[in-house]
């Protein structure tokens, strides 16, 4: 299992598992989330729940699934609750500890657009999904982690054309006291860029084996500024490829 | 003494004309031609899961026109009401054919206003479901943590702010924003199973349909099956909706496909990916539309034209929850 | 790269350190050791059904003092815990033996003072519910249409209203009352059964037991019976409350008499009754104090001490749901 | 079954489920209300439905229960709803016809008072259970009616010792709009008295059989008027009493 064979979905599941460390509870939907959920409940975060925005509190499925809301969910859950109890009491009760996101556009204080391109929302060149629970997992959970596949000037801009789902910094600016700390991890095929929380730019924190700061500067639309404590990410091992490969997506799924 | 009934002073939506003992069941026709007119308000709830599609195309095989449809996931059956000419206004947090991709009638409306423009009240998954329970419990407002700093107040006035009469935690003032209530004309939700008089039962994923159905003058509920009132009342717990808040019942089966009922019929993964190719090409889509819902007289022929060998395929086998003892009396 | 956690911003007073997996079991004496302590705000709910009897008297032996007590109906076991000595507050909506009489406790600690003041905060039922809705929401208030023109604002300042953003039915500014959230140290409910790890199944009278729960900084689940994960895992929407907002899981059979647990015993009403007599004699309230809790080891010991006949006599016979399929990927 | 062996409680449940023609749901608790909706579901109400405030609906008990938490309502019941569900989306929401309340006292407005009785909220002379959901009810039912055993000086009061569920005239002066009609008729031992809405007193519109005008003004606290079409009410009929006592409360639980 040399490392040269990792697939793009595995090494950002793997570097987006390690960074659940010690997390309890976590909101995520399919896909690359899920798979980087399910490793660390293999290997850094034990007691690691997923709760996913369909009402599933302990899924324990038969088949990967394909949904947010597949039967497999369903079947064998330890609970699954209504749509106001879901965002009301577990998500803007507080209890999520790790948020995970993905976006059309970012910005370097960590706001997310999943709404339209184009200047013009009313007349936008593309009509994206929306928001969906985007605004309320941005705004209730304590930190939120953002995984992007593509790493470029269209996705990480100075200026979002739209903001939909808004990090802590403008929710002050409205007067709106926010109670989490936005995204503080946004994890790409380049490296991570991470932030705090209140008052911080997303910085160059970690880069992959290979990749220069400036590859990421040139592929990043703001002035991205690089961490003191700037590192290289380990590259996945084979007990992490082992386990995601064998137990977590053996179908590979979603391990394109 | 006469007995007079006390007009009150209330000026709210509610009719409390329903009847809990009556059979309200009928046919999917019916219920459309009784309950959706020209104009209308229309909640279609079923968050991925118990989608009320057949609803949505007995709307369309009817004809009707100039419809609010409100739903929070606006995804394939409100992209064929688009496509048929239904609906001139959208409410919605969620406008995407799921995690498949897009929904091409949509686009072309929003983007292009081809063939004409479609208004859209674009929330949060929480602001749709604080309006359902703001309508539900006829508050004026209901207050949320969402929207702070968000450009959606910006393109949707109907968000605003409130100040807290309670000091924050820092002995200031504190600011929240807050969504309106929505009362539809008609909510229509599919569940598993509903006795005659409406008493509802929805296991799996529950969404918000409880609340959108309160929320409505008018309730239809669409189930896999009718049963027998000794089968409802004997877990009267996973009574969802009851009797009271629905004014009809419709059996249809499969009426929620291409997704799911838990327990029924899994979901049409394959049908959800074909449609943002079939929504992308406008002769495709109407052509889809011209075979599968005006081709077809009602839903049981939209389930046969499918046939059986396909309904195979979505076949799901036994988990059989446990049975829990209610106690007798002795 | 180091992981560090995010400190945030927040100063909710949620903590999320509560694990899904872990086995929460313990005694009734642990957990109300480890998770009550004096002076603290402390939620017992269960609305008639399922009343937190036998925690409220391990609170008594364990001797805690000035706690406020929130509790819908101020029963049977919130008499006792004044009596004992336990509250010095109380935030209540309701404060009577359930429809057979009066609390003598409480009123004498009202009435009189005696031994002690007891401070109040009077509510109505969906004031304390909507209270626990902010608590559980994390809301600076919640809205409702209650208290226009009631006299309970003058005496209860928490009581206040908001003015709508939106414009009234008539055009006009509308005003509706609110109240505050309340987030207690630590909500105690009793339920049928959960698992290990506290996802807790209910039946019958669901009452505002997860909101209470949601609402609290530490939650105490007891329950009649354990059962294994496959039990509750058979029918996910009979979990009331998910492990994630659970602290301890305490197994305590018949801990809710005098009132019932559905099909597990029914309600003694026989002793709802007589506590009317017993509680306005101070000096028999004491002696049944000293009896049946400070005479008791721990519930065990007070159920055996009731005997075995009693018991029949409050036996239910069954009545089982019928299951429902949740369905098997084939 | 002659007239002369009727006790006041089969009385007064014939009455009260007269006034339930043609209504849908009913709040009600146990005892008299309950009475009078299921008599008045076997004969002038068929649709008539009872919502508990347990959150009981549509309950098809084995025995008589004896609270509104009965283990015997919730076996065979066709839903139990959760408090928040019953106060918010089911009263609130404005699903109920008929609200059935008692309380210590009452004045012409049709206000009340189930909190204290004394002056002082803080020290009072007599503490009462208090609202429950007596306020909800006042504020949200269509209307409301009361059923009291005692019509004497003490009960109907010029004023009341504290207002813990006031009718629409008061919510008005407070700046709340009502949603309902309050109070519109209040049923007794001697006769029933009636109002419609905002606005209007309480007066005195139907007598029971030898009972006079005086009687009932001699027993109410404040200057009662007279309605134009004073009438008196029909004695309970054979069909009435045998239904209540054969087929409503056979055992006699509240039938005293």
């Amino acid at each position: 299992m040399a490392a040269e064979t990792v697939t793009s979905s595995e090494l950002l599941s793997v570097v987006a598992s390690r960074e659940l460390a010690g997390r309890h509870a976590v909101f995520a939907g399919i896909g690359l989330p899920t798979l980087a959920a399910s490793l660390a409940h293999l290997t850094v975060a034990p007691d690691l729940e997923i709760v996913y925005e369909s009402g599933v509190c302990g899924a324990h499925p038969s088949h990967l699934p394909e949904t947010i809301a597949d039967a497999v969910l369903i079947t064998g859950a330890e609970a699954v609750i209504p749509m106001p109890t879901l965002f009301g009491s577990v998500l803007q009760g507080g209890h999520i500890d790790v948020g995970f996101l993905g976006a059309a556009q970012i910005d370097k204080w960590g706001n997310l657009n999943s709404s339209v391109i184009g200047d013009d929302w009313h007349r936008p060149k593309t009509r994206l999904p929306g928001s969906g629970g985007a605004n309320e997992v941005m705004a209730n959970s304590a930190e939120v982690f953002v995984v992007m596949r593509r790493h470029d000037l269209r996705s990480f801009t100075e200026e979002l054309d739209f903001c939909t789902s808004p990090g802590p910094d403008r929710a002050l600016a409205d007067g709106i006291r926010p109670l989490g700390a936005g995204v503080t991890r946004v994890i790409t095929e380049l490296g991570i860029l991470a932030r705090e929380g209140v008052g911080e730019e997303l910085k160059l924190a970690a880069l992959h084996p290979g990749v220069t700061v400036e590859d990421v500067k040139a592929n990043t639309g703001w002035e991205l500024r690089t961490s003191g404590d700037l590192s290289v990410i380990e590259r996945p091992s084979d007990a992490e490829l082992a386990l995601l490969r064998e137990d977590v997506d053996p179908e590979r799924v979603y391990l394109r | 003494m006469a007995v007079e009934s006390a007009t009150g002073t209330s000026d709210a939506p509610r009719t409390t004309d329903r009847t809990r003992a009556s059979d309200k069941t009928m046919t999917m026709r019916e219920a459309v031609a009784a309950h959706v007119r020209d104009g209308d308000t229309v909640s279609l709830e079923g968050f991925t899961h118990l989608i009320p599609t057949a609803a949505g195309h007995e709307i369309i095989r009817q004809g009707r026109r100039d419809l609010t449809v409100i739903r929070m996931t606006a995804d394939i059956v409100v992209d064929q009401m688009l496509a048929a000419g239904c609906v001139s206004r959208l409410v919605s947090s969620f406008v995407g054919n799921s995690s498949a991709g897009s929904l091409g009638e949509l686009r072309r409306r929003v983007e292009h206003a081809d063939p004409e423009p479609l208004a859209f009240e674009e929330y949060s998954h929480y602001g749709m479901i604080c309006r359902y329970m703001a309508g539900a419990q006829r508050l004026p407002f209901y207050p949320l943590r969402s929207y702070g700093g968000s450009d959606l107040p910006d393109v949707n006035p109907a968000l605003r702010k409130v100040t807290s009469p309670y000091p924050g935690p820092d002995g200031e003032p504190e600011e929240i924003y807050v969504v309106p209530p929505v009362n539809p004309d008609v909510t229509i939700v599919h569940a598993q199973r509903a006795d005659r008089s409406g008493n509802t039962q929805v296991w799996g994923l529950t969404g918000v349909q409880a609340e959108a159905v309160y929320a409505a003058r008018k309730a239809v509920v669409v189930v896999e099956e009718v049963v027998e009132d000794e089968v409802v009342r004997s877990d009267p717990n996973r009574t969802l909706i009851p009797a009271h808040a629905v004014d009809a019942v419709v059996v249809c089966p499969r009426g929620a496909h291409p997704s799911f009922a838990q327990g029924y019929y899994d979901r049409d993964n394959a049908f959800y990916r074909a449609w943002s190719g079939i929504s992308k090409d406008k002769e495709r889509l109407t052509a889809w539309l011209d075979e599968w819902v005006h081709g077809t007289g009602d839903h049981a022929e939209y389930v046969a034209k499918l046939g059986e060998e396909f309904w195979d395929g979505l076949a799901v086998g036994e988990a059989m929850s446990l049975p829990v003892n209610y106690g007798r009396r002795l």
